[in-house]
C-alpha cells in the first residue's frame, strides 16, 4: 500500500515564494495575493496611461525636431508599459474594460504625480529625471517580484524607463548650460517636481499597514523609505552635476549613517492629491474618459467589422 | 536650387505637419493599440521630415554659406506663407475616421510619388524616397483596413466615414496640380510630375472605398488649394504659434 | 351723392416710390417687391454674421492691446449690423430664426468674399480697406432704398463701416511703413484680397437681369458696374499711398473716360465660392451651425426662465 | 515698489486673461444679443487691462529708465510663470453656462475688490478702481442674471450649472489667500486684504445661487491655486503661444 502525500496549496505556494520561484497564472495563489496584484498593476498601468498626458501636453511644443521625436517616443513606450502592465494584470482574471471602469469612476488609483501640471519645456527634463528615475527605484526591484507575469514585464519596462531618465537628465543638462532664462527654467521646474516625487513612494512605513504582507509575498521587496532614502542619496549627488539645487533647506550629507539627511514632506499635500483634490485630477480623469467615450463608435465599428469577417469566412 | 529648396521644402512640410497633427492623439485614442499605432505614424512622418529639411538646409546653406540654417530653423521660424504643405496635411483631426481618412489619403499619395521618387536623379531625394517608401508601405496597408473597417462597420461609422470623404475630398485634388516648383523639378529629372501618379492614387482609393462599401466623391478641382504657393486654411497659423513657441520666445538658445 | 375715389394699391406704392417716399412696414407693397427684400436684407444680415468669423479668426492674435480692442470693438459692430438687418427684415415677416435656418441649410446666401481665409495679420487691414470698402460702395446708396426700415439701418450700419474703413486702412498704413516683412505680408494681403473684393459689387449688369427691378424699386440705385469702376478709381489712388501695387497689370488710368481700366474679372471663381466651393464655406457654415446647436439649451432656458417668471408675476 | 509692480500685474493679467477668454466667444454666442453682451465685457476687461499695464510699465520705467517699457511688453512678452493672473481665469471657456458662472464669481470677487481698492493711498491705482467699477456693476449684474436663468431654467441646464458650479468652485479660494505681494501692498496701504472680501463675496454667491436654485459646492482652499506666483493649469501655456504670436514672430516691430 502506498501512501498519499497530501500537500495543501497555500503551502506550495509560500514554498515558491521561498524558493525564489515565479507564480504563474495556472498556479493557485491566495484570493488576497491575487487582489493585491491586480490592484498594484492595474494602478501602475493606469499611471502610464494617465502618465502620457502631462509629457503629452509638450509634444505639440517641444523646441526642436529631435526633442519632438524624443519625446512622442517616449510617450509612445507610456502606451507600450501601460500594454505590458493591462496584459499582466489579465492573467489574473480582470479585464482590461473593468480597469478602465475603476480607472474612470475613480475607483482605481495611479500615480499622484500626474495630478500636477507641465508648465514649461524644462518640466520635461525634470519629469524624465525625477519621475522616471523614482519610478525606477520602485521598479527595478519589481523585476523580481513573485508573479511571472509581472516580473517579467517590469524587466522590460525598466530598461526603457532608464532610457527615459537618461534622456530627461540630458534635457536638464542642456538647459543648465543655456541662457539664464534657461537655467531659471530649469531650476524652477526641479523646484516644482522635487517634492511630489519624493511623495512617489509611498506613506512611511510607519503608515503603510500593507508593506509587511507584500513583502512576504515578494511583491515589495523594499520599503518606502528604503527606496525614498535611496532616491534622495542619488538626486542629491546628480543635482551637483547639474548645477541645480534641490528645494529642502534640511538636505544635508550625514557622515554618520552615510546618507542624505532630508526636511520633512508635506504629507497632507499628498493626501489632497491622493483624494482627488489636486492641481489636476479632474482634467486627467477627463482626458481619460472623453478618449474612451469618443472611440465607444470606432470599437463597436471595428467588433462589427471583424464579426463580418469571421461569418464570411466561415460561409467560404 | 531655389526650386530645388522649394520642392524639398514642400515635401517636408507635408510630412511635418501631417505627424504634428498625428501627434496631436497622443494619449487620447480610441485604444491603447491604435494610439501607438498613429504615433508610430507621427515619428515616421517627423523622420521624414527631418530628412528633408536637413537636405533644404543643405542646399540653402550652399546658397547661403554667411548665414546657415539647420533643420530647425526651417520648421521654427517661417510663418504661414512660407509653408508649402498641402491643405489636406494641416486639416483639423475631427474624430478618429476623419484622422484615419486624412491618412489613407495622404498615404496613398505619398506611397506612389515615392515610388515615383525613388528615380529621382537628385541622389539624397532618391535615398530618402526609398527609406521612406518602406515606412509608407505599412502607413497606407494601416490606414487602408481602418477605412475598410469603419466603412463596413455599424451604420454609425459608415455614416461618419461618406461624410469624413465629402469633407476631406475637395483636399486631395491639390496634390495632383503641379506647382511652378514641381514643373522646374520634373524638368531638371529630379521631381514626379504630380499628374502622373492621380490614376493610380485614385485606381487604389476607388478599390478601398469599394471594400468599405463606401462611395467614393465626386468633385471638380477648385479653391481648395493653394497649399504649395502658402495659401493654406485659417488652421495652420494656429498649428504653428504652438509648434514654434519656445524657438520664437527664446530666440538663438539650444534645446 | 359723395364719389368714393378709389385708388388701387399698386398705384400707391408706384406713385411713393417716384417721390422718393419711404415704404413703412403697415403700407401695402407688391408681393415681390417684399420678398426681393427679405432677400436682400436677409443675405445682407447674414453676411454680417458670417463675416465675424474671418476677423475674428484674428481676435486671440491681434498684436497689440490697442489693435486687440479695436479689432474685437469692430467684430461687435458686425454683430450690431447683423441685429439691426434681421429686425428690418423681420419687420417684412419672417423670423429671426426662419432667416438662420435659411442660412444652415444653405438656401440664403451671404456675401462670398467671407468665403476666404484670413490667413496674416494684414488681412484685417485688407479686409477693412477693401471689403469694408466696397461694402460702403454698395451700402451708402441703400440708405436711400425705399423700404424705411431698411434704410435707417443702412444709415447707422455706414456710419460705422466708414469708421472700420479707416481702421482698416490705417493698419496697412502702419505695415507700410514697417519692417520688409511688414510691408510685404501687406502686400500680399493686398494681393489676395483684391479680386474678390471686385466681385462683391457682384456680376457684370450683362448678366445681372434683377438690377432693372431693384432700381425700379428703388431698392438699388446704381447697377453692379457703375459702383465697381467707382471702387476702382478711389482704391487705385488710394493704393498709391499706401505705397502698395493692385494686383492687376491691366490696371491703368484712362484720361479718355476719367476711369481706371482694370482686367478682366475670374467670374468662374465667383461662381464657384456662390456655389459652395469656396475655400472656406463650409467652414464658415459649420461654424455658424456649432454655434446656432450649441446654444439650444441656452435658449430653452432662458424661455423656460422667463415663462415661469411670467407665470410667478401673474401669481403676484 | 517691485511689489507694487507685481500687485499691478496680477490685477492686469486677471483683466487681460479673462477679457482673451470671453473674446473666443466672439461670433459663437448661442444669440446675437449674448455674443455682444460677452464681447462688450472681453472689451471692459481689456481696457481695465491696459490702464494696469500702463501704469507697470510706468512704475517699471522708473526703476529701469534704460530699457523702458510698454503695455504691449508686458502682455505680449512674458512667458507662463511670470504670469500672475488667477487660475480661474484661464479655465477654458466650456459651455456658455461655464463662461458665464466662471464671469460671476470673477466679477463678484472683482466688484467688492474694486469697492475697497477705491480707498488706496495709490491714486492711479485708486482712478482705475473708480473707473473699473462702473463696468463691473454691469458685469455682475449680467452674469447673476444669467446664472440665475440657467439655474432656474430647465432640468438639463441645472444640471449643467451645478457641474459647472462643481468644477469652478475650487478656483475660486485663491482670490482670498494673500500672495506675498499683496500682504505688502496692505502693509503700504494701497492694497486689498484678500480675506477681508470673503464673507461679502460669499454672500453675494449664494444669494444669488439661491435665486437660480443652485446649490453653492462646498471644498476647502487646497492645491487649485499657485496663478498669483505663476504656478498655472497646463491652458495658460496655449493661450499665451496664440496670443503672443505676432510680438513674438516679429520682435521690436510697430502695430
Amino acid at each position: 500500500m502506498e501512501t498519499v502525500e497530501i500537500t495543501c496549496p497555500d503551502q506550495v505556494f509560500l514554498d515558491k515564494l521561498d524558493r525564489e520561484l515565479k507564480i504563474e497564472p495556472k498556479d493557485w495563489m491566495p484570493e488576497p495575493y491575487r487582489q493585491t496584484l491586480i490592484r498594484q498593476i492595474s494602478q501602475h498601468a493606469h499611471s502610464e496611461i494617465v502618465g502620457m498626458l502631462p509629457e503629452g501636453n509638450w509634444i505639440t511644443r517641444a523646441p526642436s525636431l529631435k526633442r519632438k521625436a524624443i519625446l512622442l517616443a517616449k510617450v509612445q513606450d507610456e502606451a507600450g508599459h501601460g500594454l505590458y502592465l493591462y496584459a499582466a494584470a489579465e492573467t489574473l482574471g480582470i479585464s482590461r474594460e473593468k480597469m478602465y471602469q475603476q480607472l474612470h469612476n475613480g475607483k482605481a488609483k495611479y500615480s499622484s504625480i500626474f495630478n500636477y501640471p507641465t508648465l514649461s519645456w524644462a518640466d520635461i527634463g525634470a519629469i524624465g529625471w525625477l519621475v522616471d528615475g523614482a519610478a525606477i527605484m520602485n521598479q527595478v526591484p519589481l523585476c523580481r517580484n513573485s508573479y511571472g507575469p509581472y516580473a517579467r514585464a517590469m524587466v522590460r519596462i525598466c530598461k526603457e524607463e532608464s532610457f527615459h531618465q537618461r534622456q530627461g537628465f540630458e534635457i536638464l543638462l542642456t538647459l543648465s548650460r543655456g541662457t539664464p532664462q534657461q537655467r531659471a527654467m530649469a531650476q524652477d521646474a526641479v523646484n516644482r517636481w522635487w517634492w511630489p516625487s519624493m511623495m512617489m513612494f509611498g506613506p512611511p512605513d510607519a503608515s503603510s499597514p500593507h508593506t509587511q504582507q507584500s513583502m512576504r509575498w515578494k511583491i515589495k521587496r523594499f520599503t518606502n523609505d528604503e527606496l525614498r532614502q535611496k532616491f534622495v542619496d542619488i538626486c542629491a549627488e546628480q543635482a551637483t552635476i547639474l548645477g541645480f539645487s534641490l528645494p529642502d533647506p534640511l538636505l544635508k550629507w550625514n557622515a554618520t549613517t552615510g546618507h542624505f539627511d532630508f526636511g520633512p514632506i508635506n504629507w497632507d499635500e499628498f493626501n489632497q492629491v491622493i483624494n482627488g483634490n489636486g492641481p489636476c485630477n479632474k482634467e486627467r480623469l477627463d482626458a481619460r474618459r472623453k478618449a474612451w467615450d469618443d472611440g465607444e463608435w470606432v470599437r463597436e465599428a471595428a467588433e462589427a467589422h471583424a464579426a463580418k469577417q469571421k461569418t464570411k469566412a466561415a460561409a467560404a | 536650387t531655389n526650386a530645388r529648396i522649394s520642392y524639398v521644402l514642400y515635401l517636408a512640410d507635408n510630412a511635418l505637419i501631417l505627424g504634428h497633427r498625428n501627434s496631436e492623439w497622443c494619449g487620447h485614442g480610441p485604444a491603447l493599440e491604435q494610439d501607438i499605432a498613429l504615433s508610430n505614424i507621427a515619428l515616421d512622418l517627423l523622420g521624414q521630415a527631418r530628412h528633408l529639411y536637413q537636405y533644404a538646409a543643405e542646399l540653402y546653406n550652399q546658397l547661403n554659406p554667411s548665414a546657415p540654417v539647420t533643420e530647425d530653423h526651417l520648421a521654427y521660424l517661417r510663418d504661414v506663407r512660407d509653408f508649402r504643405n498641402c491643405l489636406l496635411a494641416e486639416q483639423p483631426n475631427g474624430h478618429w475616421g476623419q484622422t484615419v481618412l486624412r491618412q489613407f489619403f495622404f498615404s496613398c499619395w505619398q506611397y506612389y510619388f515615392y515610388q515615383q521618387l525613388q528615380h529621382s536623379n537628385d541622389t539624397q531625394l532618391q535615398a530618402i524616397a526609398i527609406k521612406s517608401l518602406k515606412e509608407v508601405t505599412y502607413h497606407l496597408r494601416w490606414s487602408s483596413e481602418w477605412v475598410i473597417r469603419l466603412g463596413d462597420g455599424t451604420a454609425e461609422s459608415k455614416t461618419r466615414m461618406q461624410q469624413a470623404a465629402a469633407d476631406l475630398w475637395p483636399y486631395t485634388h491639390e496634390l495632383f496640380q503641379p506647382a511652378a516648383f514641381e514643373q522646374e523639378a520634373v524638368s531638371a529629372g529630379y521631381g514626379v510630375t504630380p499628374g502622373s501618379i492621380e490614376k493610380d492614387c485614385l485606381g487604389r482609393i476607388q478599390h478601398i472605398f469599394s471594400e468599405a462599401t463606401l462611395s467614393v466623391p465626386v468633385t471638380q478641382p477648385g479653391l481648395h488649394s493653394g497649399g504649395k504657393t502658402g495659401v493654406h486654411t485659417e488652421h495652420l497659423g494656429f498649428i504653428l504659434a504652438e509648434m514654434q513657441f519656445l524657438q520664437r520666445a527664446y530666440p538663438g538658445s539650444e534645446w
